[in-house]
């Protein structure tokens, strides 16, 4: 366990993010990092330290990423990074779950007239670069017999530049960015999402192969996140459940009250309920940073408990 | 032929020229319309300036200074094509200190008034030793008042109280009078140069923090390696006793330096908060890169230099090759090699953070064009002056210590300047490895959703930020360059 | 005297590795070479250790397998099926056509500046100083940047052509359309084309020659070689005569006439770009990445040639003006005849220092997305193979390259221009 | 100052002057600025003549000179020079230098250009001579000032006599009717100055219009037929060189005299 | 070539020379390249004798003056100065370079330092003599060479001469046993070669050995006890003062002072 140790001996937890999408990393004017990855390292930290606010974020670029993480710069990614067998096996990296299941999809303006994506063809199309994003918009435009003029940029803020001068006709990414993007158009309406989703984004943290400790904390981390919304758990009522052991068990072992499944992991029986105090259940992580009533206005889809038809779903705590 | 003798008998009075000549009509005809072409260029280029300036005028006149969105300003201003400063108020602290803590910002500004202090004695010749100790007791009279509490009030007060001392003393005597009491042994001030040379180890715990041990571990490796040498040099001669002296010195650092400070910082702890490097960012990080780059580059410079000059063939060629390679790429691919390869290069388990990285990098680069500017300054000096060296028996080392290094470097300063400059411009570049500079930061502020399609506010803050910065160093390197020229003997 | 002998040769101590000056720099070498090949040998155990914990054997085999990813500006044809081979190929094609527009625009606006600066106009030569300062005080990053947005900024989308009463219409007689996604000018067409010529079969290196094109830069250049032979006879005839016959409208003839009539012949005619669909179609098309690169990058360099056009002008001292002026030379030819010739020496070196910088800023492509060899195979190949060794390695290995040459170009030159003197 | 002695007795009986008048300034006055630097210039020079101008430092002697081909312009008064008078008009301007030739302090060769190629480039692109004409006339005249051996060097390979020498022939090449010199051998070692005013000398003995700048009073008075002394702008006195050097009238001349002899 | 007469005559009588050898040279050879630029020679100078060594430019006067302090490395034969031989053995370098001192024409004094740090420098970094000592002893040949007071100037607020002196002074602080002067005021004007010279007496008179290449034949005949003539790179000739100059032996020696006295 040699990241945990080395983790809780820095007292600080070090973990890569973005440098800059809209709900889901940036930096506010105090420069305390906000959103949805970073509220996943939060949790991580609150888990392991006690501390949601011991967390040095390292900003990084899709080109930086990897080597951050692999030369152990950070302890831990939580980066809108897909997770791909060759990532997993080439890259040798451990995806520890999933927070965030994703797509790429197009968002072009109401005003060109189109309705599918499969009607771009000859659409001059922004790609942010770095991701596996132009990958499959080549695929996607080689399958379907069209052609495009890829606009490669680095950053998002300089993607939605052009798009919104009329630089290129659509912008793709991950369609959770697609929608971050437009909730800041002056006129949000002016532009629409294409049905068309090319490509399955599943996005979620990741840790370097062969620290398996670690690996587990972060993946139960996120796993305890899910499961508080599932049981009802929350940022607010988390101190009363967890002051005695209630009637539900899982609750119970998830918080503490019972078994000893902090201990397993190598941390005391308090972390969950310290990461859900901290940051909330999944379900308020993604309220407050891109759900519905956020400028970014994600509507919960596929992110959605498994009970509600989603395909948000953690093992059991047992 | 005595017709053509003449001799004046009253000399003509001085006579002022035609009006056409003089005066606002003259120096109009003269400089803007003295022909068809220039009047025509004339009043082309006047054109474009009113219409530039109208234009510019009207979209930076706005009154947005307190708008606290886009959308925001919109209101503020009536919409229509105009600045929206809201943003530069909010994020101006930002641009200029990136995720310093804000309670530490004294020790960036503190730095930088210091970095002012230590550069002035070699840099600006005219301000004399007595005038950098008082700015010296100023700087530091004025943090430790701000810093408060009884024990920095007593010392502010006390430092600037010396800082008067001295400059009364410095008013009250005159040239003439000085001279007369250095006659009598009358002790001088040290010399500034003395702060110049603490100042890089001061520097790194100011802005990092941490144990001020630490910097004076490693700064008492140089005075061991100084010692070392004396002894040794004297025993075994100067090749073999330099050589130990290094290798006393890299002990030193490699293996007991660290000890030393926690073991001192155990007893007596002298520690600031400490503040990681990915802390730093916006223009305080470009500074940083630029500083420590010329920093570290000017040794590393010399000793290429002095290889490129040298006969020994392998060692030039090896100066040469290094030298040559790094000019031949660019900055941007050896960031590339700090961002993703350095740590494959390194022995496994070794984790520098990014920022030095960079800062190795860019420190690397920096030395192979300050190489070239020192051998320029090398070239510059005329080959008496190491004959002169050999002749009076003094060796390589102490030749290059005491005669050819301090005038080449005076030469050099101007380039060194313009390659500061460079490098200081160039450090934008690390926004493209992730890096938070102002250009970075920009990026990440138009990722708020307040701010998003903000560009021209932005870019143009940094612009005049980078402007003002530039401009005057060049405007100092020319003077230096003017000065050089003037005054050389 | 052969009868001295080396009193020292029998005796050899070891101290003299140090203390004899003819052992001595030898010994410094031994140790400077030992001391190298150690960092150099650590370095790649290093680098051997660190790979290997990685898994990743260095290799470049990556370079034949499919890029998978398309490039928007390209000089030869490519499509995401070409391997990383070619897509580097491409970068690097880019990164030679942006330096080579920079430089021919920087020089001519180089020139012209410095030119203004020395002008006794006060408000031009003040404008100019404003302009050389502007630009070299503000990272040339930024300045890329800059244009970039403005160019999106401030020119019409495609869609503002389209409608009625479009918002926008294309400039000079309706051939050239500027948008902010690029610029739009008509291209050459032969209706009696003569084909093309393939290299290289299907390797990653292939690619065509128009013969048309072939043929007319053959008659071009043929046009111009006889021109010079023109100029040549003019030469003859003024050393002769000293009356210089006037032959610009022979050389403009030989140069334009057989090239214009073989245009007609292969039936030349130029295809006008239109609006189709989402962009304009046909013509040539040169992308805002790369007009906000070359247009930064040569306004940048431009300020930095105005400086050094203005000193190798001043460096002429003003008695050699006044020395043409007094011969009776009109200020022109004493421009062409007495001054340039001298300021080109000292103008040249520099100059060409500046070429390489602006190469090598050309780098900086990345940041507008121009894909040239740092956003190909620095930038999404190293991305998609994560091969970062190897691809880092030939980025700067094109670099140097690139590099070496144009300092070998210079130094021929230097050596080529000495002033002789005593 | 100095005072060489020259090897050879210039010729007297061949320094003819004419009736022609050569130059004629009226009333010219000059200002630099605001700093009236030339006052109130009356001079006639007629064809032949050879003028010595002398002065203190910064007295306008150089810029009399220089006006008189307009490399300097004056802002009142008339210069007419062979009939021509010196206006803005470009023409007029061209047409004077192409019949006046200078000799400047430092030489100002073309360091870019040989020997003969300096003496020949104004003769081709002003003169349109052809160019074998114009190199067989450029070797006569290096010949004169004896330098016609090094006609294929580079002026930087050549002493400072030589290269006075050089800038002399040069102007010679463009056929001058007058030939002005400023100081022409004030930057050269004591050896080279006796070439160099060897050279002059010579020239003024074929009948050479001349006005020369020049402290050297072994020069003066054996070739010049008048000596201008000036001072603040103005001449003050102009004379026989006899005359001059052992009567000189006004308080002025005789201070300078007292100085530099 | 000029002949300054010093204000006081020298006393021979203090110069002393002693049985002792300061400088021995045994058949030695110099090539710069393949140009032989020193051909066999021979020399051997005793303590306290004033060598005045002559010759026509290019003779070789410089290089064979550097070769005995080792600034330029001898091929064949042998040096020894003051019983050390000049070998590669850096070693010897340094101790002969202690005991000798040099001048050069072009004072090469350290334009960053003071007066008094020229003259201290040495002393302390290569003697090790305490700062104190070190600059007592300055001040004391500063004084002999008559410019103490100029102790806290730079070298270019000193005229020519004066700098020549702070150079010699520079020397001195070092306790050579030996002197070298390479043409010390040939670089000078009239009146600062009289102070140089002066200096140099007074030298003479205390009993240095000195090697002088000069053209200065008053000093020659006034100070030295030999005169070397040198040519293409051999001694041709030497000789007492007197009998060199009045009764040459060799043709070149005749030439070469026909030409210069
Ligand atoms: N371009 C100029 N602008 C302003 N003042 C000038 C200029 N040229 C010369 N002067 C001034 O005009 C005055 C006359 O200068 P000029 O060169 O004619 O003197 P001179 O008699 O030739 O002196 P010298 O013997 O030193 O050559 C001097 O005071 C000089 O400073
Ligand atoms: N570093 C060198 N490399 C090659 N040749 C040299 C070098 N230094 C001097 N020479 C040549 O060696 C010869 C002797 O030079 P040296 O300087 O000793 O002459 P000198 O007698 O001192 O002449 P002068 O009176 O002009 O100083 C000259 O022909 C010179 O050109
Ligand atoms: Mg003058
Ligand atoms: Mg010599």
């Amino acid at each position: 366990a040699a990241t945990l140790d080395d983790v809780k001996a820095r007292g600080k937890l070090n973990c890569g993010v973005a440098t800059g999408v809209p709900g889901f990393a940036a930096p506010d004017a105090n420069g305390r990092w906000e959103g949805f990855d970073v509220a996943v390292c939060r949790a991580v930290a609150a888990a392991v330290l006690g501390d949601s606010d011991a967390v040095e974020f390292v900003p990084t670029t899709g080109k930086t990423r990897f080597t951050a993480l692999a030369s152990g710069e950070v302890d831990m990614l939580a980066r809108n990074t897909t997770w791909t067998l060759s990532r997993d096996v080439d890259l040798k990296f451990t995806f520890v779950g999933v927070n965030y299941y994703d797509g790429q999809g197009f968002l072009v303006n109401k005003d060109l007239g189109v309705s599918s994506a499969k009607e771009l063809d000859g659409a001059t199309v922004c790609i942010q670069t770095g991701t596996t994003t132009e990958l499959n918009l080549a695929d996607f435009f080689r399958t379907n017999n069209m052609s495009y003029e890829p606009v490669p940029i680095e950053t998002q803020a300089e993607a939605l530049q052009q798009f919104n001068a009329g630089a290129c006709d659509s912008y793709t990414t991950d369609a959770s960015g697609l929608a971050a993007a437009r909730s800041t158009f002056e006129d949000p309406s002016s532009a629409i999402i294409m049905p068309e989703i090319i490509s399955k984004e599943p996005l979620g943290p990741l840790v370097r192969h062969g620290d398996n400790e670690w690996g587990d904390v972060v993946r139960w981390t996120l796993n305890a996140l899910v499961t508080a919304e599932e049981f009802g758990v929350t940022s607010t009522n988390v101190a009363e459940l967890s002051a005695a052991a209630g009637d539900n068990p899982e609750i119970n072992r998830l918080l503490g009250t019972e078994g000893s499944l902090g201990e397993m992991l190598g941390l005391d029986a308090d972390w969950a309920r310290r990461a859900i105090a901290s940051v909330g259940n999944y379900g308020e992580v993604f309220a407050t940073n891109i759900g519905e009533d956020t400028p970014i206005g994600l509507a919960r889809g596929l992110n959605a408990q498994w009970r509600d038809g989603g395909l948000i779903y953690s093992p059991p705590f047992r | 032929m005595s017709d053509m003798s003449y001799v004046r008998s009253e000399m003509l009075p001085e006579r002022a020229p035609p009006a056409s000549s003089v005066g606002v009509i003259g120096w109009m005809r003269a400089n803007l319309f003295s022909s068809v072409l220039n009047s025509i260029l004339s009043i082309v280029s006047l054109v474009l300036v009113v219409w530039l300036l109208s234009a510019f005028l009207s979209w930076a006149l706005s009154p947005t200074w307190s708008g606290t969105s886009v959308n925001n300003c919109r209101e503020l201003s009536g919409g229509g094509h105009v600045a929206c400063w809201g943003v530069i108020r909010e994020r101006w602290v930002q641009l200029l200190f990136g995720f310093y803590p804000p309670e530490e910002y004294w020790r960036p500004m503190l730095a930088f008034a210091l970095l002012f202090v230590a550069v002035t004695p070699v840099l600006f010749s005219m301000i004399s030793r007595r005038m950098n100790w008082v700015m010296l007791c100023v700087v530091l009279g004025v943090t430790a008042l701000y810093l408060g509490g009884l024990a920095g009030s007593i010392a502010g007060l006390a430092l600037l109280a010396l800082g008067a001392a001295i400059a009364y003393k410095a008013l009250s005597t005159d040239k003439d009078a000085r001279a007369a009491e250095i006659a009598e042994g009358a002790k001088r001030l040290p010399n500034p140069l003395i702060f110049t040379a603490i100042f890089p180890f001061l520097t790194p715990w100011l802005l990092w923090g941490g144990s001020l041990w630490l910097p004076i571990a490693a700064a008492l490796g140089f005075v061991l390696a100084f010692y070392a040498y004396r002894y040794l040099a004297a025993v075994l001669g100067s090749l073999s006793g330099l050589i130990l002296s290094v290798i006393v010195a890299l002990v030193w650092w490699l293996f007991m330096a660290v000890p030393f400070g926690n073991a001192i910082g155990g007893i007596i702890p002298l520690d600031l908060v400490q503040v990681a490097s990915r802390d730093f960012g916006g223009f305080m990080l470009s500074l940083t890169i630029g500083v420590v780059a010329i920093g570290c580059s000017l040794p590393i410079g010399i000793v290429l230099a002095l290889g490129r000059q040298s006969d020994l063939f392998i060692v030039k060629t090896l100066c040469v090759g290094f030298i040559e390679f790094i000019r031949g790429v660019p900055l941007i691919t050896l960031l590339f090699v700090a961002s993703t390869l350095l740590n494959i290069f390194l022995p496994p388990g070794t984790n520098f953070d990014i920022i030095l990285r960079v800062l190795i990098m860019v420190t690397l680069f920096a030395s192979a064009y300050m190489a070239e500017v020192i051998r320029g300054g090398l070239a510059a000096l005329p080959r008496g002056q190491y004959e002169a060296a050999d002749a009076l028996g003094l060796d390589y080392w102490k030749a290059q210590r005491l005669i050819i290094m301090p005038q080449a470097l005076k030469i050099s300063i101007p380039g060194i300047v313009s390659t500061f400059i460079g490098v200081f411009k160039d450090t934008t570049l690390v926004s493209i490895i992730g890096l938070l500079d102002p250009l970075g930061l920009s990026n990440s502020i138009r990722a708020d959703a307040n701010w998003i399609g903000l560009i021209w506010e932005l870019y143009g803050f940094i612009a005049l930020l980078f402007f003002v910065f530039c401009f005057s160093m060049s405007r100092y390197s020319m003077y230096l360059e003017r000065r050089l020229r003037t005054d050389h003997r | 005297m052969t009868t001295t002998t080396d009193p020292h040769q029998a005796s050899f101590r070891l101290s003299m590795l140090l203390y004899d000056s003819r052992y001595r720099s030898m010994t410094i070498q031994i140790i400077a070479l030992i001391g190298f090949l150690t960092l150099l040998g650590w370095l790649f155990s290093n680098t051997a250790n660190n790979l290997a914990d990685l898994g990743k054997e260095p290799s470049f085999r990556f370079l034949s397998e499919p890029a998978g990813y398309d490039i928007n500006q390209r000089l030869l044809e490519y499509t995401n099926r070409d391997t990383h081979m070619r897509a580097a190929l491409m970068g690097l094609l880019n990164t030679l056509l942006v330096a080579a527009l920079g430089c021919v625009t920087a020089t001519i606006l180089g020139v012209i500046i410095g030119v203004l600066r020395l002008s006794p106009n006060w408000i031009v030569s003040r404008l100019s100083a404003v302009y050389v300062e502007a630009f070299r005080n503000v990272p040339v990053l930024l300045w890329i940047v800059f244009t970039m947005a403005i160019l999106i900024e401030t020119l019409p989308a495609p869609k503002a052509f389209r409608g009625e009463t479009p918002e926008a219409t294309m400039k000079l007689f309706d051939s050239v359309a500027f948008t902010n996604r690029g610029t739009y000018i008509p291209e050459p067409l032969f209706s009696n084309t003569l084909g093309n010529l393939h290299f290289f079969g299907e390797s990653s290196l292939r690619f065509d020659v128009s013969l048309d094109l072939i043929l007319l830069a053959v008659l071009f250049f043929g046009g111009i070689f006889a021109s010079i032979k023109i100029k040549r006879r003019a030469d003859r005839i003024q050393e002769q005569t000293g009356d210089r016959p006037t032959t610009w409208y022979w050389s403009l003839g030989v140069i334009f006439v057989p090239t214009l009539i073989v245009m007609v012949a292969l039936g030349f005619h130029l295809g006008y770009p239109e609006l189709k669909g989402f962009n304009f179609k046909g013509g040539i098309y040169m992308r805002n990445s790369l007009i906000a690169l070359w247009l930064a990058l040569s306004l940048y360099t431009a300020a930095f040639i105005a400086e050094i056009v203005r000193a190798g002008i001043l460096a002429i001292s003003k008695g050699q003006t006044e020395a043409a002026g007094a011969l009776g030379l009109r200020p022109n030819r004493t421009m062409n005849l007495v001054v340039l010739p001298q300021a080109l020496r000292v103008i040249i070196p520099p100059l060409i220092s500046n070429y390489l910088n602006l190469t090598k800023n050309s780098s900086l492509a990345i940041a507008v997305g121009y894909m040239d060899i740092t956003g190909t195979l620095g930038g999404i190949t190293m991305n998609q193979t994560g091969r970062e060794l190897e691809t880092v390695l030939l980025l700067m290995l094109v670099y140097l390259a690139i590099s070496l040459t144009i300092s070998a170009v210079m130094n021929w030159y230097n050596e080529s221009v000495k002033l002789k003197e005593r | 100052m100095s005072s060489i002695t020259l090897d050879h007795h210039a010729d007297r009986s061949k320094m003819q002057v004419s009736e022609e008048v050569a130059i004629e300034i009226n009333g010219m006055n000059k200002w630099y600025g605001a700093f009236h630097v030339l006052r109130d210039i009356n001079l006639t020079v007629n064809q032949g003549e050879r003028i010595v101008i002398a002065g203190p430092s910064g007295s306008g002697k150089s810029t009399l000179i220089r006006c008189i081909n307009r490399l300097e312009e004056h802002q009142e008064g008339q210069i007419i020079v062979d009939g021509t008078e010196l206006t803005s008009d470009l023409k007029n301007v061209d047409k004077v230098r192409s019949e006046v030739g200078m000799v400047f302090q430092h030489f100002n060769l073309f360091p870019h250009l040989t020997i003969l190629e300096n003496c020949t480039l104004a003769p081709i692109w002003v003169r349109k001579t052809p160019k074998k004409e114009a190199e067989e006339r450029a070797m006569h005249f290096l010949e004169k000032v004896k330098i016609p051996e090094q006609a294929h060097k580079y002026p930087g390979m050549l002493s400072g006599g030589q290269q006075q020498r050089v800038a002399i022939a040069r102007s010679l090449c463009m056929m001058p009717r007058i030939m002005l010199f400023d100081e022409p051998t004030s930057a050269l070692d004591p050896e080279m100055i006796k070439e160099v005013l060897e050279t002059m000398v010579s020239l003024a003995e074929e009948g050479m219009t001349m006005l020369c700048v020049t402290h050297e009073m072994g020069f003066a008075k054996e070739v010049a037929n008048r000596v201008i002394f000036m001072d603040a702008g103005q001449i003050v006195e102009q004379n026989e060189p006899e005359e001059f050097f052992n009567n000189p009238q006004s308080e002025r001349t005789k201070l300078f005299l007292s100085q530099i002899l």
